[in-house]
């Protein structure tokens, strides 16, 4: 039965050769991407796209850089497998996004990943929302303190308010150095 | 420094039963308060009467004395005798016993005032309907209650003492919901953190229809919360709070319409709720919680605008009385415009003119110092609306207008064809005196009442009070 | 994939060469557009006029016939000939040769309207203004700088060419702010993202005092930049732009105090500038630039809103809608007003009225169409400013309305006490018929004009720009 969906021999020798040119492809893509770094929980990763600049000149310049990096607020963190998942799908979405050119001028948040932010703000500052005292005391003690996304009041954290691809003109971030050797780019002018 | 870290960390544990059980409809603030210190001694801070900004603020201001055009525009009502901007809710029930408004009754059964007007001034009111009955409640007069209703304004009025949610307790607002097709239960929780005001701060009126011999509490939603809606309303029903002195036109008094102004501007359409500006977060020991202390937000920017907004203090101050300045430029003007209209009225009535010739008149006149009223009433709007209190003030002057020019071809028509000269009303006394009011027994009355009257009133309470044992843990 | 990626990341580093060197004065925008085609591409967008919002957009509207009341405010002014609410940049030459209020002119000495009026309508100004000389520019007709003007609004309008930097082509505006005791050099960058804007979006007026023989385009800012500064400004010097053909009384226009409204408004208050709305950043194929599509940002709210604000487009376009509404509102009324308070004069004049009573109401009359005006002209205004338009909106009413009392009573002391009837101004035709234009006549003459003398115009245009020669690299 099983031997049915083998494929003719000759074909064996052009599908090796086939997918080690996918193979060789996809390392090449990993690293001109610099997938690999994805991984880490550094910022620097995220401004591999020039588009995450914006976010992270702002992030850079705010209370918040000294203690969260963009994970510690954009990943959840209630279980390690939860994490992984997250930002595996969220990224393999920009990145699909980033290369057909689709992103849009003003980048907005999902609800999704709203509420995985909001869920960090609570998850770090749960300290200054709840008072033990009051909890014994009131219901719903909790969610009515975190029913509202925080930065419906907080509107500058961290980002600020002006949020646009070109809302930081000028900011020096950490952006990759080009790959794309002298001989390429001047062929490239002509 | 380590142990100053575990002190601070202490705080936050620090686990706490609650030290009161409350009963239902308790209404004292200090009972609840201990439960609730940090609430509680924020909420007495309501007391302050130290703030004034450009137009509002904690200390009471004599908004006669500052305006006395009002004197002429409410004559014939209680209004022309006294009044100010309110103050904190600290001073509810002290402020009605002592305005002029309510008189100085010597009975239970006497006086200018329904029991009706206790409804937005203590957390007694819910208890009391509760033992009486709604309809009962808002039957006989004012002093009736006078004995009954001693906490100022307070938990039992926004909380419920089991879990502490916010709640409705007055039934004018669940009444004016249902008549609107919505159920104020169904409301979220932040938008509770307006509906709680909007039990008290919106237009109202007395309905003697609704239930017989009962000034029966009713706001006048029916047909929608804008200016329009609720004028349609009350020339529907042939509604009117009272006859002017002068004009003899029959006028609407516009309340306070605070939430339905505030509905209108761009922090309601974004979502901000009255408990952000006027009862914003406070941080102390580590611990986020409601500041009680509701009050001018200009007393307050730092944590009230200054969460949402980054400019400067000045700034944002700037901003607010721009707003002000702007509306009240027209407001003023509007106020000038109706006093003349009364007077012009008047002088037809003087010249024998009919009935027939003064009824589209009188509406004008109606329907002109309804809008001012509306627009001059929510001392809030021009900031928390300052569009659609303009908007109203326009329309308000185009009337007024229309209605003079009406005037002047029928005094012409009657041999009067000059500009009636604007009378001396340059301050509250002028006023008073030339709409006939006689200050100085009303004054005096009210002295001997305060004096006689209401020590009384304090007594029975305290007996009544002493009488009722809170549980401790 | 791969080789998307690598270009992309070279997109972070890709830099330009100029391929042409412009001369300091060269007016066409295609000539710059070589050097950057992205601004010039986009700028030839303007030439759309697909998109209507409720009260705005970029189609032609015709505003007499949305509004007849214009033509009888405006009677005996080229207005109620022929009003259109503006459209793209494009179109800015076209327009003011098609425009019935420039007339038919076949000789450069004849026609209605001054040479002056070309100023805002072409990069070629700057380019003859420096050839002639500036005074030079405004003397003389309309007509006789036809040939000259050609090139739509563009580049040389707001850029330096050597270095691209924004800069004040117009004398206008600096010399207003020289009287204002301002330097216009001394603007920030984020200033002039507004003043090259500010240069044409602003109310005028023609001097011919200045410069003997020259209608000098003047700004009167002087006294500040309020409705009632310039207000006081031209009554003080007694100017007038004409005297309106049914009430004699001696008229202002208002032309579109877009920058002045706007200065007034939050988004001015926090900085943003015109560019930020009307121009905002545009990515293409990881070039960022400046979209030179300048249009309603309602066609255009992601790119341009919700870089600061985080609403839905529905909202936002709501929140426009519901301040238009509620400005114009009171603008419509305070129009019909108006119509009245003219046809009233006029009947006081018929009874013979003297002079003398007539002068405070002429002027009555002078103010309120002002303050409308200037609430009406700059289309954005009640959105750049709401609460300021409104504002100048209630004080126009109560101006009219106080005029209209006067009339009464000047009318009822000539025998004549009662309603004037509101004429039948129903349609543009009707309104022009009224005001006793000869429309066919007008049509007809400007269409022969557009047939046999712009083409002329054109081709003398064509061989000067052909004889100047472009730099390429
Ligand atoms: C491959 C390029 C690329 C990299 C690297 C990248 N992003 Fe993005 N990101 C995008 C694009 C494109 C979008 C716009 C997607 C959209 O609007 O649907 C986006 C959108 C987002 C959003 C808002 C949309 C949403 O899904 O809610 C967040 C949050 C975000 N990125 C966070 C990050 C963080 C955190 C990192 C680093 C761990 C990162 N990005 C790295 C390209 C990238
Ligand atoms: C302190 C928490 C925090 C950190 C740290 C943080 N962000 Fe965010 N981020 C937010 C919040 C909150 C929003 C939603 C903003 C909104 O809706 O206005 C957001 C939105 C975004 C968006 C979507 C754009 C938008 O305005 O909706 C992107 C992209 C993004 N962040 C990228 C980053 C990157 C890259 C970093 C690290 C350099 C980072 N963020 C660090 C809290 C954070
Ligand atoms: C990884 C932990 C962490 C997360 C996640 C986090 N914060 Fe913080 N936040 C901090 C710390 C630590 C500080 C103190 C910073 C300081 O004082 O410099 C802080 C300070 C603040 C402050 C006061 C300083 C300021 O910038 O105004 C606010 C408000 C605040 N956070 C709000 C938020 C909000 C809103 C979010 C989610 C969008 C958030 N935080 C997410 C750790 C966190
Ligand atoms: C209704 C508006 C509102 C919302 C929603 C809100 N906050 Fe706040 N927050 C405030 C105010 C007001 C303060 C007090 C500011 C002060 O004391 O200076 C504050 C203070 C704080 C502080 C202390 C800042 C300091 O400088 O000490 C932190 C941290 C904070 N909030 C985090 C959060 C987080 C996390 C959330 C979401 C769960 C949140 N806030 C939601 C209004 C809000
Ligand atoms: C629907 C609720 C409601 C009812 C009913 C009501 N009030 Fe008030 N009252 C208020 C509110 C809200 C304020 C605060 C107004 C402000 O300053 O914004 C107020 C303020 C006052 C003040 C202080 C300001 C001043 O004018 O000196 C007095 C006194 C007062 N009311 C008396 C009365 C009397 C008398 C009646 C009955 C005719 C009455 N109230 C009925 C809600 C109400
Ligand atoms: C039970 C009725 C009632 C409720 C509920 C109520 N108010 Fe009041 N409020 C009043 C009255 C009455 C006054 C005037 C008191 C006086 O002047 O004696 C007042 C006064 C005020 C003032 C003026 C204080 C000052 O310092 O000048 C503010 C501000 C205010 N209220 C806001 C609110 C807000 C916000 C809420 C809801 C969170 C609210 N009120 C709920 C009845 C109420
Ligand atoms: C005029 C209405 C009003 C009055 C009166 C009032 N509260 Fe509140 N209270 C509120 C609002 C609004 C909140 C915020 C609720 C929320 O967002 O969940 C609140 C919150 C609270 C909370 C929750 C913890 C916190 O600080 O956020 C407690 C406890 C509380 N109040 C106690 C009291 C006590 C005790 C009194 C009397 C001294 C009182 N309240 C009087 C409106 C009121
Ligand atoms: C909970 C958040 C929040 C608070 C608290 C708040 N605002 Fe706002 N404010 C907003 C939002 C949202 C807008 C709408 C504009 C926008 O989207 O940025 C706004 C708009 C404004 C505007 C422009 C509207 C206009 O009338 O021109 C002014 C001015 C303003 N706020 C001042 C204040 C002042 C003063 C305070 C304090 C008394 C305050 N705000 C408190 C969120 C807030
Ligand atoms: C965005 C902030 C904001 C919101 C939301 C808001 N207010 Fe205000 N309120 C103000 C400001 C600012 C003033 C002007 C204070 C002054 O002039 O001193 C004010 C004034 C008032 C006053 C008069 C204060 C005085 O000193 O007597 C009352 C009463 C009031 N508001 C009640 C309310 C009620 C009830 C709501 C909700 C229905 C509400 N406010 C919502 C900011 C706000
Ligand atoms: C100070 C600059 C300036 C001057 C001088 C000027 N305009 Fe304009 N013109 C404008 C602006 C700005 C607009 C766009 C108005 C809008 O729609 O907001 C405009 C629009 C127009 C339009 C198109 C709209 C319509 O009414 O059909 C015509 C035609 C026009 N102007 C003719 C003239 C004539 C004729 C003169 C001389 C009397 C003149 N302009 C003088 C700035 C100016
Ligand atoms: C040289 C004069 C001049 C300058 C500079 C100028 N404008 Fe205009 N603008 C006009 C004229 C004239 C029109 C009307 C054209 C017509 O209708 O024929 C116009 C029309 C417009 C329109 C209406 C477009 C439509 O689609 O309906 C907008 C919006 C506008 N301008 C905005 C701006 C902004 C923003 C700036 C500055 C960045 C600016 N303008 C600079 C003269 C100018
Ligand atoms: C009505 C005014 C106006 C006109 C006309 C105009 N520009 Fe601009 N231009 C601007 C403004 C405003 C900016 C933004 C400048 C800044 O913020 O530094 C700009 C920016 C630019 C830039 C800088 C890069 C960028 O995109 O931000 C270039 C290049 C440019 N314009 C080219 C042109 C060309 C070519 C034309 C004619 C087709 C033109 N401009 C016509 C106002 C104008
Ligand atoms: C460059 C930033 C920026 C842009 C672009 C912008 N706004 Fe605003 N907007 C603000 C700021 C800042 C405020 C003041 C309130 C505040 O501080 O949040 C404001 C206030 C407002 C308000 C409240 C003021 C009022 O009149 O009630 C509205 C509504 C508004 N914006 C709508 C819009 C719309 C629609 C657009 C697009 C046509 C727009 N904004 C473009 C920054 C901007
Ligand atoms: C905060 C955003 C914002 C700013 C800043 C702004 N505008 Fe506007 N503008 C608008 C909106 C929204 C409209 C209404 C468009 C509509 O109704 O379709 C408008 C309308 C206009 C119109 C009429 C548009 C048409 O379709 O004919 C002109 C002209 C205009 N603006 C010029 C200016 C000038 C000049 C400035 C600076 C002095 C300016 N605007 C600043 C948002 C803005
Ligand atoms: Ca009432
Ligand atoms: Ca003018």
């Amino acid at each position: 039965m099983i031997k049915k969906f083998h494929p003719p021999k000759i074909w064996r020798i052009p599908v090796i050769i086939a997918l080690g040119i996918f193979a060789g492809l996809f390392v090449l893509s990993v690293y001109l991407s610099k997938a690999h770094s994805y991984l880490s929980d550094d910022p620097k990763t995220c401004v591999n796209c020039h588009i995450m600049a914006p976010q992270y000149a702002t992030w850079n310049h705010s209370s918040h850089r000294e203690w969260t990096n963009c994970n510690d607020c954009h990943v959840p963190h209630n279980n390690v497998f939860n994490k992984y998942y997250f930002k595996a799908k969220d990224g393999l979405r920009h990145a699909t996004i980033f290369t057909l050119r689709k992103e849009p001028q003003v980048i907005f948040i999902k609800e999704e990943g709203a509420e995985v932010v909001h869920q960090n703000c609570v998850r770090c500052h749960e300290r200054q929302l709840i008072d033990a005292k009051q909890s014994a005391c009131i219901s719903n003690y909790k969610e009515h303190r975190t029913d509202r996304k925080c930065w419906e009041c907080h509107r500058e954290v961290p980002h600020g308010r002006v949020n646009s691809l070109s809302s930081t003109p000028f900011a020096r971030v950490p952006l990759p150095e080009s790959p794309v050797p002298e001989w390429i780019k001047k062929l490239d002018n002509n | 420094l380590a142990s100053s870290i575990m002190e601070r960390r202490a705080e936050a544990s620090f686990v706490n039963v609650p030290k009161v059980k409350l009963s239902e409809f308790e209404p004292r603030n200090e009972v609840w308060g201990e439960n609730f210190p940090r609430e509680f001694q924020s909420y007495y801070q309501t007391a302050d009467t130290s703030f004034q900004s450009k137009y509002n603020g904690n200390a009471m201001i004599d908004m006669l004395e500052v305006d006395p055009r009002l004197v002429v525009l409410w004559a014939g009502y209680g209004f022309s005798k006294d009044y100010n901007q309110g103050r904190g809710h600290y001073y509810a029930v002290e402020d009605i016993r002592k305005t002029l408004r309510t008189g100085a009754p010597d009975s239970p059964d006497e006086g200018p005032m329904p029991s009706t007007c206790w409804t937005c001034k203590s957390p007694d009111v819910p208890r009391v309907m509760q033992e009486e009955g709604v309809a009962e409640f808002y039957k006989g007069k004012w002093a009736r209650l006078g004995s009954e209703i001693v906490n100022p304004i307070g938990c039992a009025d926004c909380h419920d003492p089991e879990t502490m949610n916010l709640r409705v307790t007055r039934p004018a607002l669940v009444e004016a919901f249902e008549k609107m097709g919505k159920d104020v239960n169904k409301a979220t929780h932040q938008e509770m953190r307006s509906l709680v005001c909007a039990q008290c701060h919106v237009e109202y009126y007395f309905n003697k229809k609704t239930v017989d011999g009962a000034q029966y509490l009713t706001f006048p939603w029916e047909k929608g919360m804008t200016v329009e809606a609720a004028e349609e309303y009350y020339d529907e029903m042939n509604f009117s709070d009272w006859t002017h002195a002068i004009s003899k036109a029959p006028m609407l008094k516009a309340q306070h319409p605070g939430y339905e102004i505030y509905k209108q501007g761009i922090h309601a359409e974004r979502g901000v709720s009255c408990a952000d500006c006027h009862m914003p977060y406070k941080s102390e020991g580590g611990q986020k919680f409601t500041d009680h202390h509701i009050q001018s937000p200009l007393n307050n920017v730092a944590n009230s605008c200054q969460v949402c907004h980054r400019e400067e203090t000045a700034t944002l101050l700037q901003n607010v009385f721009d707003r002000q300045d702007k509306v009240i430029e027209n407001r003023d003007k509007l106020e000038e415009l109706i006093v003349r209209a009364h007077l012009e009225a008047k002088k037809a009535w003087d010249l024998e003119a009919s009935e027939d010739e003064m009824q589209e008149i009188l509406m004008g006149i109606r329907h002109a110092q309804w809008r001012w009223d509306y627009a001059a009433a929510a001392h809030g709007g021009s900031f928390h609306a300052p569009l659609e209190t303009s908007r109203i003030i326009s329309t308000g002057i185009t009337i007024a207008q229309e209605t003079r020019i009406k005037l002047s071809r029928l005094l012409a028509s009657k041999g009067f064809n000059e500009e009636l000269p604007y009378p001396d009303i340059s301050t509250k006394a002028k006023a008073q005196e030339f709409i006939g009011l006689d200050m100085a027994k009303l004054n005096q009355e009210k002295e001997e009442f305060l004096e006689t009257v209401v020590p009384q009133w304090l007594e029975q309470a305290k007996e009544r009070e002493a009488s009722w044992d809170v549980k401790r843990n």
